[in-house]
């Protein structure tokens, strides 16, 4: 557990708009992931989650950093050199739609992955496997032969799983996997993740917004905020003692599936202005919504730090 | 911004100069020559006449002479047309051209996004099949069979308009027709394809929620996503309608530029060859460079810049 | 309080290759005014269809419905004129869609998709649209919004996306607002602002909201009633009290089961409900949750159960209700 | 799971006996994007329409200039210009040549020559285009350029060039038509492929490691097969006036044989006076025009898994 | 009706002040089918500047539309007893439109400008007539020695090279036309533009749009104004038979025919026989040259064989359709011969040799017998593009086919390929048809049969012919003239040197309230007097 699979190391990533703005959607984006590790990564929408995990999936050519995978550093490969990578690395979208080709019917979205690394031989085979596949994310051998507008949100996200996991990947960007998922299938899909991460020791990192979920999958969790990490640690340690006054609000702000304690559930609201990527606010990026910021977090950046054992933050009071 | 356009300006010029030196050669291999008659002419003659244009000068040399007056801005004079240069040959006939082609361009554009827009939304019904059979006639049906025929029906029958020649504003009529009828037909074809998938998309099931009328969701939805094959389609029509057209000018007897370009080459007039060439060359490049910049603004998710999918 | 809309025995099919998708069959439910009412269950189930149904943006073909009634303050909706309809929708009725990316024109200004509503409907000049636009953009917790008016979809990340088609659909002040799945790509900070922007709403003007969800802990908060969907039909439905502490249907059960707690551990699984849905190509001819069903008997594969009443607005479909099930259910008890 | 109830089968509410293989799973044929394209272009009866219109001109124009009693050759100068007769079902020409028989041997032409465009048109057009508009860059700018070049270039040159070079026939029209015919194909599929190639799916193919040429021809060229269709349909009529204008400069075929291009414009004077002999061919051109058209228009239908009937 | 007729006359009326002839004023309006390359009489070579230059200029003489030279400039002439010095006398009222006497020194220097190297005119061996002149052009002598000087400002004197008979008929030719030295001297490009030609004919150039039309009003300094009767001639650049025709038909045009506009092909049988279309005889021939460099063709008895299988008379009717005459030889009949007599008066052709199927294939079969050969190589009939050419290549091929049993490929070039193609000699059988420059017999056979000729494209090679027509050059005496020339054509006939189909006519269709507009000999409109009701 202890080999990282994925050292990534001050990846940032700025997207040129019009007129020679910058949109910095991702900033100095420091993490090492263990080979047979989840880390959650969650965070405000809009924080470069998507950016991250696209980045490092070199979808996105990384503006400045290092990402070394099992002692190659992919962000300084060619595009075709990084194609040897592209079975080992998977990646779920967020966007289940936009993301299959609305023209192929299942078994050839499925099923191209198959075709790429020649993982079944003939048709019969190739249709079985897809098949199977479809069964193993809770879909039955009928919608092989539908196309994507055919189905519902849910039936579209579960392609996009089956797809990435087709071609049995060592490490998986999950892009909010779940989160169009009823609550069921959802802890049938974490379940056959996690399944296959010990039966094939598969690393992922897990975007999610549902925190009970991250923290359930996670055995780390790093929580971003206008493209930065803002704080880091261990699931438990997390969730028992948050440092960041972003993460102490995300949690206060957990919806309880219960009604009586919902309506009496006390939350931290956040007020002020959200800040936006293109011109942040000066020192800490989210003292313009937090209740406790002061002079020194509008002057200074604060850093990532160690304010526990093994619990980095980036607060100036953590 | 500016140094975009002036790499791609740039390019072009590289383009325009690959273009004219392939075009130079091209023409001086073909056999025939501007000299040439039915009537053999005496050596003595023949000889003058090359002195004169300085057709005894090896190819290479005429080369290197004819880009220098080029870069100098000079396009040269006709061997054909004795004394006319080829600038005030073109500059004068392009005005017509133009008004034709520039009326043309808007009755197609239009027509076809009419035609193409009814099509689209009464998919697979009788307006689809109506207009998809309009569009396939305006194919089938060119220039040279639709322009005589206009002409016999409404100049010489009926007698509203002047047979030939563009002497009162309505007579750019016919031959504005006989000139958009094809294009008008590619719009529309264009336009409904791409529609009909458009039509189809969630964000129409948008537009539909926010209680836009049928008309206002293709107006302000649907076409500009289905504009961009028109967009590309225009880039280059535009270049080939506002240089004139042979065959409608042949037939209304309309001096636009449009017959030079066979002209030319018949007569085998080398500097009204190259004259031609470059000019419609820096149409069709602007055309096509006007289509780039205009594809970002049909669809802001591309990127000028180009560059491999994904990157 | 009164019915602001009724849907009687509503189905809708598709037509496919190899048969029709029977998407809902004899749905019914009613909203009342000023209430929240939830819709939960099985992805597939039919929860879309319905919410676009009452819109009628189902396309057709290869849609269909089949039978039924949508009534909206007394209107049978799908009786009206096409032109009738585009009075209500976006004006009377606001719709959130589920897919935010594909949902969006990808060629239009994010802010004039937001303001194009309120020119036709509230006849605003463009410039008090486009006032409007930037408040609602804010409102909804998008950054900058004056600068994100001008922007496109692309430019947006998945989350404020949802959130610009959360604006669109608000912008109106909808009687009805359809949200089918509004929050799923938020974070749960945004999310509660956006929760908090409904239920005020609903507060002070009153408005009905069919909410469409996966996330129990919003229906728990928000929601007065729920109704939960199974392979295209509702097999419960009550107030979240009702559902919450006493759920009746195996598939209410399983559900509320799924949900990890904060405490989970990684090593003790999470209890999915196992199994795959029914194929709605042909939908079986008892109960559609018979094959996954613990409780299971043999007439749920027989008959089709019918509605029970169990005291205020709750409702189950379920054999298990049946007197006559006690038995199956005691021995089903000793098993467990 | 838990199938362990035992109870007896009879009784409607004891606890259900599940078999074994749990289930009368119906698994129904699945089909790839292919079949699926062909089942349903067979389900649309105007395209099929287009189709048989097709088949019967081919069939015409192999059929009755073998069984005609007339050639499309033999000059009977005293019966020129005859409307249509018993005889003559489509009148003769200003030769007196029989006009049906003419214009089923122009058939053959110019529905090889408008067959030899489409090819062409798929075969460099599709592929030139896509690779400028995916790659973009540098390769986009180098093959533009020499596109627009080619394009630019005065073709009454290169062809007069070919005419030296080569002898008159089908195949130099081939050639000729094959150094431009495409370009238009290429433009507009570039131009598709530049807005395709951001879309999410070819960024998730290119996730599994798909090649570019997998992403260019299964995900973005169908993607674009509307216009690729149209644009294909709308080259064929081209190419037929094309071949017309190469054989009346000496490049295509000679003389006696005429296509519909060159029996169009060699009879458009005699509209009015004769109209039977710009009709026929007009006609043909117009019917096979408008079955390619619908047949093209029931592909891309075809091809657009959201349109079902 | 001709109400646009009218409406031109009363503001001519006012110009043509003290003339009471009712005919006076009026448009005349008719198509060139394009724009004039050059109203520089010096650079001209074609029938559309000739066409405009007919009335812009006024040379010594001018051809009348029988195609007889008459005094213009030019009062009279005396010509030395051996034929060679003609002495001009011209007038001494004729102005050029600015208003400078046309002098006899005018001629002096546009002749000599005309042969000047630097000059180019394609034309220029028109004048090598006159002693030096070639040397002049080939800038081996110098202008001095050109043989033309003007004794005073109304008589010209030239010096001939050899007895030329027909030199008043040449110097009606354009290239002899006068131009004005100041304004050549002063602007190289002066033709090209309405504004800056200073000319001295019937009519001065109004407005010259280029590529659309050209407008002349009648010269009011012209010395000879009562003649002109025309207010306004517009002549409008019309490409299409077809447009030509409509306009015609909606009353946009007064004239269709001899190089001004044509008929459609397609309309020439109708028009001919409801009598609205007049149909003339022209001074040009169309035949078909043989490659007689080459096998078969070098064979005298194939090629007769070839030109007897063909039935002239039948193409005339079916396919060209403008009653032409069926060709035996090559001068057409409205060349002059003498003595008022037409050449093919004096030499009828009709018995040269006569159409006769059996006699063909008879002679195809001793021809292939002398060749040593079973079977004929691929013929190769070659055309140059055009619908008219077509339909007579594939009926000529159809005859060969049907009475001769011999296949013969028919191909088409462009224009400017095809000429290259015939020059070089790479053909079996092609295409081909001259005009008249001039209106003498030489002119049909010097340049089309004379083995030196480079118009001889089927390289046709009888040294007897030769010789006999450089005689006829040398003869002082026209009747021996016309007899050498006609013995020499009847050789080429005889050994089948070219294969004559017709001699062309000219239809032509005029406006019933126009009067005196024709076709001349050659075929050219002549509308400068013509005159409207
Ligand atoms: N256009 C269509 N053609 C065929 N089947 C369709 C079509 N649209 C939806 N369906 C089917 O109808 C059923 C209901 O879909 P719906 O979108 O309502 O599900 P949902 O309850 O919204 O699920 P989710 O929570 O995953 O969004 C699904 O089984 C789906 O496959
Ligand atoms: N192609 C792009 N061009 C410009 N800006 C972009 C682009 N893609 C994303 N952004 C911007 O980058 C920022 C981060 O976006 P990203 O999609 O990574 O957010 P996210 O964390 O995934 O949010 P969500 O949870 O809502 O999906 C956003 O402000 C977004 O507007
Ligand atoms: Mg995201
Ligand atoms: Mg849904």
């Amino acid at each position: 557990m202890s080999k990282s699979l994925l050292d990534i190391n001050g990846l940032s990533k700025h997207f040129q708009l019009g007129g020679g703005r910058e949109l910095k959607a991702v900033q100095n984006f420091t993490l090492d992931i263990k080979k047979g590790e989840t880390v959650g990564l969650v965070g405000e929408s809009g924080c470069g989650k998507t950016t991250a995990g696209r980045t490092i999936m070199r979808l996105y050519e990384p503006t400045a950093g290092s990402m070394i995978y099992d002692g190659v550093d992919i962000a300084k490969l060619s595009k075709r050199q990084f194609k040897a990578y592209r079975r080992r690395m998977q990646m779920i979208f967020q966007d289940p739609y936009a993301s299959l080709n609305p023209r192929l019917t299942v078994l050839d979205i499925v099923g191209e992955a198959l075709d790429i690394h020649g993982l079944a031989h003939g048709k019969a085979e190739r249709k079985k496997r897809v098949e199977e596949l479809l069964e193993l994310v809770g879909l039955n051998a009928e919608h092989a032969s539908r196309y994507p507008h055919e189905f519902s949100g849910g039936q579209r996200q579960r392609i996009g799983i089956t797809r990435a996991l087709a071609v049995n990947p060592e490490f998986v960007v999950c892009d909010e996997p779940i989160s169009a998922l009823d609550v069921s299938i959802q802890a049938q899909i974490i379940n056959q993740l996690i399944d296959l991460q010990k039966q094939l020791g598969l690393t992922y990192l897990f975007v999610a917004h549902d925190l009970s979920m991250v923290k359930y999958v996670s055995d780390r969790v790093a929580v971003m905020y206008l493209g930065k990490i803002v704080e880091l640690a261990s699931s438990e340690e997390l969730y028992d003692y948050p440092q960041h006054p972003y993460t102490k609000a995300l949690l206060s702000a957990i919806p309880e599936p219960d009604p009586s304690a919902a309506r009496e559930k006390e939350r931290i609201v956040l007020s002020g202005d959200l800040p936006s990527p293109i011109n942040p606010p000066s020192g800490c990026p989210f003292r313009t919504r937090c209740p406790a910021a002061t002079e020194k977090c509008a002057a200074e950046v604060p850093e990532l730090r160690e304010t526990r054992p093994g619990h980095l933050a980036a607060c100036h009071y953590a | 911004m500016v140094a975009f356009v002036l790499r791609k300006v740039s390019f072009m010029v590289v383009t325009l100069f690959l273009l004219a030196s392939l075009t130079f050669v091209l023409m001086n291999v073909i056999p025939g020559s501007p000299l040439q008659s039915e009537k053999a002419t005496s050596e003595q003659v023949k000889k003058n006449l090359e002195a004169y244009y300085g057709l005894d000068k090896p190819m290479f040399e005429r080369y290197i002479n004819y880009m220098d007056n080029l870069i100098h801005g000079d396009l040269g004079v006709s061997m054909k047309k004795k004394y006319q240069t080829v600038e005030r040959m073109i500059s004068s006939s392009f005005g017509y051209s133009l008004r034709l082609g520039l009326a043309s361009i808007v009755t197609s554009v239009i027509g076809g996004c009419v035609l193409g827009i009814l099509a689209a939304l009464y998919h697979r019904r009788f307006l689809d099949h109506f207009s998809m059979t309009l569009a396939v006639i305006g194919l089938a049906v060119p220039s040279l069979i639709l322009g005589p025929l206009l002409q016999y029906i409404f100049a010489v029958k009926l007698g509203w308009f002047s047979v030939a020649g563009l002497k009162r504003p309505l007579d750019y009529i016919l031959p504005t027709i006989a000139l958009s009828a094809s294009s008008i037909a590619v719009i529309a074809r264009l336009i409904r394809s791409t529609m009909v998938e458009v039509l189809n998309g969630d964000f129409i099931k948008t537009a539909k929620a926010k209680g836009l009328a049928g008309h206002m969701i293709v107006w302000r939805h649907a076409l500009r996503n289905s504009m961009l094959p028109v967009v590309t389609y225009l880039g280059f029509m535009i270049a080939n309608v506002i240089t004139g057209s042979v065959v409608v000018e042949q037939i209304f007897a309309i001096p636009g530029l449009g017959k030079f370009f066979v002209s030319s080459i018949v007569d085998r007039d080398y500097p009204l060859i190259m004259g031609t060439t470059i000019f419609y060359a820096v149409i069709l490049l602007i055309g096509r460079f006007v289509a780039d910049i205009a594809y970002v603004l049909v669809d802001p998710r591309i990127r000028l810049k180009g560059g491999k999918a994904g990157a | 309080m009164t019915t602001m809309l009724e849907v009687k025995d509503l189905s809708v099919s598709f037509d496919v290759f190899g048969g029709e998708v029977q998407a809902i069959r004899n749905v019914s439910f009613d909203v009342k005014h000023g209430e929240a009412v939830a819709i939960v269950g099985e992805s597939g189930s039919g929860k879309s269809v319905t919410a676009q149904t009452v819109m009628r943006l189902i396309a057709m073909p290869p849609g269909r419905v089949k039978n039924g009634e949508i009534l909206f303050e007394g209107q049978d909706l799908l009786k009206l004129s096409e032109k009738d309809m585009q009075k209500i929708r976006g004006n009377k009725i606001g719709m959130i869609f589920q897919d935010p990316m594909t949902s969006l024109n990808p060629t239009m200004p994010v802010g004039k998709q937001i303001s194009e509503g309120l020119v036709k409907h509230q006849g605003m000049s463009k410039s008090e649209a486009k006032e409007r636009a930037v408040e609602m953009l804010k409102l909804v917790g998008i950054p900058t919004p004056e600068a994100r008016y001008k922007q496109y979809p692309h430019e947006f990340s998945g989350g404020m996306r949802q959130r610009v088609m959360i604006a669109i659909a608000l912008a109106c002040n909808p009687s009805l607002l359809i949200a089918d799945e509004p929050t799923t790509a938020l974070d749960v900070t945004i999310q509660a602002q956006i929760l908090r922007l409904m239920k005020r709403l609903q507060e002070q003007l009153g408005t009905s909201i069919i909410l469409i969800t996966h996330d129990l802990g919003i229906v728990a908060d928000v929601c007065d009633r729920v109704m939960v969907m199974y392979a295209g039909q509702i097999v419960e439905s009550g107030t979240t009290e009702e559902i919450f502490a006493n759920p009746s249907h195996p598939y209410t059960r399983g559900l509320l089961n799924s949900l990890p707690k904060l405490s989970q551990r990684k090593d003790e699984p999470l209890v999915p409900i196992y199994g795959t849905p029914p194929d709605l190509i042909a939908p079986p001819k008892g109960c559609g949750f018979c094959d996954r069903c613990s409780f299971a008997m043999n007439i749920c594969r027989t008959t089709h159960p019918e509605v029970t009443e169990l005291g205020g607005s709750h409702q189950v479909r379920c054999w298990l209700q049946d007197p006559r099930a006690g038995q199956a259910a005691e021995q089903r008890e000793v098993h467990a | 799971m838990s199938n362990r109830a035992v109870t007896r089968d009879d009784n409607p509410f004891a606890p259900l006996q599940r078999e074994a293989g749990a289930g009368e799973k119906i698994t129904r044929k699945s089909l790839t994007a292919w079949q699926d394209i062909r089942y349903r272009l067979k389900g649309n009866k105007l395209a099929m329409f287009g189709f048989w219109v097709i088949i019967v001109v081919v069939a015409l124009a192999i059929l009755v200039p073998w069984l005609s009693v007339h050639d499309h050759y033999s000059n009977d100068l005293v019966n020129k210009n005859k409307a249509p007769t018993w005889g003559h079902w489509f009148g003769t020409d200003d030769l007196g040549r029989d006009m049906l028989v003419r214009t089923m041997m122009g058939a053959r032409i110019s529905l090889f020559v408008g067959v030899m465009a489409a090819i062409i048109d798929f075969f460099i057009g599709i592929i030139y285009g896509a690779i400028m508009g995916y790659f973009g860059g540098k390769v986009d700018e180098i093959m533009n350029r020499l596109s627009e070049i080619l394009y630019a270039i005065p073709y009454l040159l290169v062809v007069i060039l070919l005419l030296v070079v080569m002898e008159p026939s089908l195949t130099t029209i081939i050639v000729a038509m094959s150094i431009t015919g495409w370009i238009n194909m290429a433009w507009i599929v570039r131009g598709q492929i530049i807005s395709l190639k951001n879309q999410e799916y070819a960024l998730a193919s290119q996730v599994l490691g798909a090649g570019h040429m997998r992403i260019m021809f299964r995900h973005l060229i169908p993607n674009a097969m509307g216009p690729i269709i149209v644009t294909v349909t709308l080259s064929v009529p081209s190419a037929i006036f094309t071949e017309a204008f190469l054989s009346f400069l000496g490049l295509g075929v000679q003389s006696p044989v005429a296509s519909w291009g060159t029996m169009i414009s060699d009879s458009i004077g005699a509209m009015t006076i004769f109209p039977w002999r710009l009709f026929f061919p007009a006609f043909f051109l117009c019917l096979t025009m408008f079955a390619f058209n619908v047949f093209g228009d029931g592909l891309r239908d075809a091809f657009d898994p959201k349109l079902k009937k | 009706n001709n109400n646009n007729g009218n409406n031109a006359a009363p503001s001519s009326s006012a110009s043509s002040s003290s003339s009471a002839d009712v005919k006076k004023g009026g448009e005349f309006r008719f198509t060139l089918a394009s724009e004039p390359p050059s109203l520089d009489p010096a650079l001209m070579t074609d029938a559309q500047s000739s066409i405009v230059a007919a009335g812009l200029y006024e040379g010594l003489y001018r051809l009348d539309s029988a195609g007889e030279p008459q005094p213009a400039i030019a009062t009279g002439y005396d010509v030395s007893d051996d034929g060679l010095v003609y002495t001009f006398k011209l007038r001494d009222d004729a102005t050029w439109s600015n208003g400078d006497k046309v002098t006899a020194n005018d001629f002096v220097y546009s002749w000599k400008r005309a042969l000047a190297p630097e000059t180019a005119s394609e034309y220029a061996y028109m004048l090598f007539y006159i002693k030096g002149a070639e040397e002049y052009n080939a800038g081996t002598g110098s202008a001095d020695d050109v043989a033309v000087k003007a004794t005073d400002d109304t008589t010209l004197e030239v010096t001939l090279k050899s007895a030329t008979p027909y030199f008043p008929s040449l110097v009606s030719h354009y290239t002899y036309l006068p131009v004005h030295e100041a304004t050549v001297e002063a602007n190289e490009a002066w033709a090209a533009d309405a504004s800056t030609i200073v000319s001295n004919g019937p009519f001065l150039l109004k407005e010259w749009a280029h590529e659309d039309k050209l407008v002349l009003e009648p010269n009011p300094n012209y010395f000879d104004k009562d003649k002109v009767n025309f207010s306004k001639v517009t002549i409008s650049l019309v490409e299409d038979n077809n447009t030509v025709y409509n306009m015609f038909q909606s009353d946009d045009i007064d004239w269709i025919g001899a190089q001004a506009g044509q008929v459609p092909t397609d309309r020439t049988a109708q028009v001919i026989a409801d009598g609205s279309a007049q149909v003339k005889a022209i001074a040009s021939s169309y035949y078909y040259v043989f490659n007689t460099q080459k096998a078969p063709f070098n064979n005298v008895k194939i090629r007769k064989a070839f030109s007897m299988a063909i039935d002239r008379q039948s193409i005339i009717d079916n396919i060209t359709q403008a009653n032409q005459t069926p060709a035996y030889a090559l001068v057409p009949p409205s060349i002059a011969g003498t003595d008022g007599k037409l050449f093919r008066e004096m030499y009828p052709d009709t018995g040269y040799f006569s159409e006769d199927i059996d006699e063909a294939k008879k002679l195809l079969a001793e021809g292939m017998a002398e060749e040593g050969i079973a079977q004929l190589p691929k013929i190769t009939l070659l055309y140059n593009t055009s619908e008219g050419h077509k339909a007579i290549a594939e009926a000529a091929a159809d005859m060969w086919r049907k009475n001769l049993g011999v296949e013969v490929a028919v191909t088409n070039q462009e224009w400017g390929t095809f000429l290259e193609t015939r020059d070089a000699g790479q053909f079996d059988v092609a295409r081909a048809g001259w005009g008249a420059d001039f209106n003498h017999a030489i002119n049909f056979t010097y340049d089309l049969i004379h083995p030196k000729s480079g118009n001889n494209d089927g390289k046709y090679d009888n040294e007897q012919v030769g010789k006999w027509l450089d005689e006829s050059l040398a003869a002082t005496d026209e009747a021996t003239r016309l007899d050498l020339i006609a013995k020499a054509e009847k050789q080429a006939i005889d050994d089948m040197a070219v294969l004559p189909f017709y001699y062309y006519t000219t239809v032509t269709m005029v406006k019933d309230d126009i009067e005196g507009v024709t076709s001349d000999y050659s075929g050219h409109i002549d509308w400068v007097f013509g005159s409207k009701k």
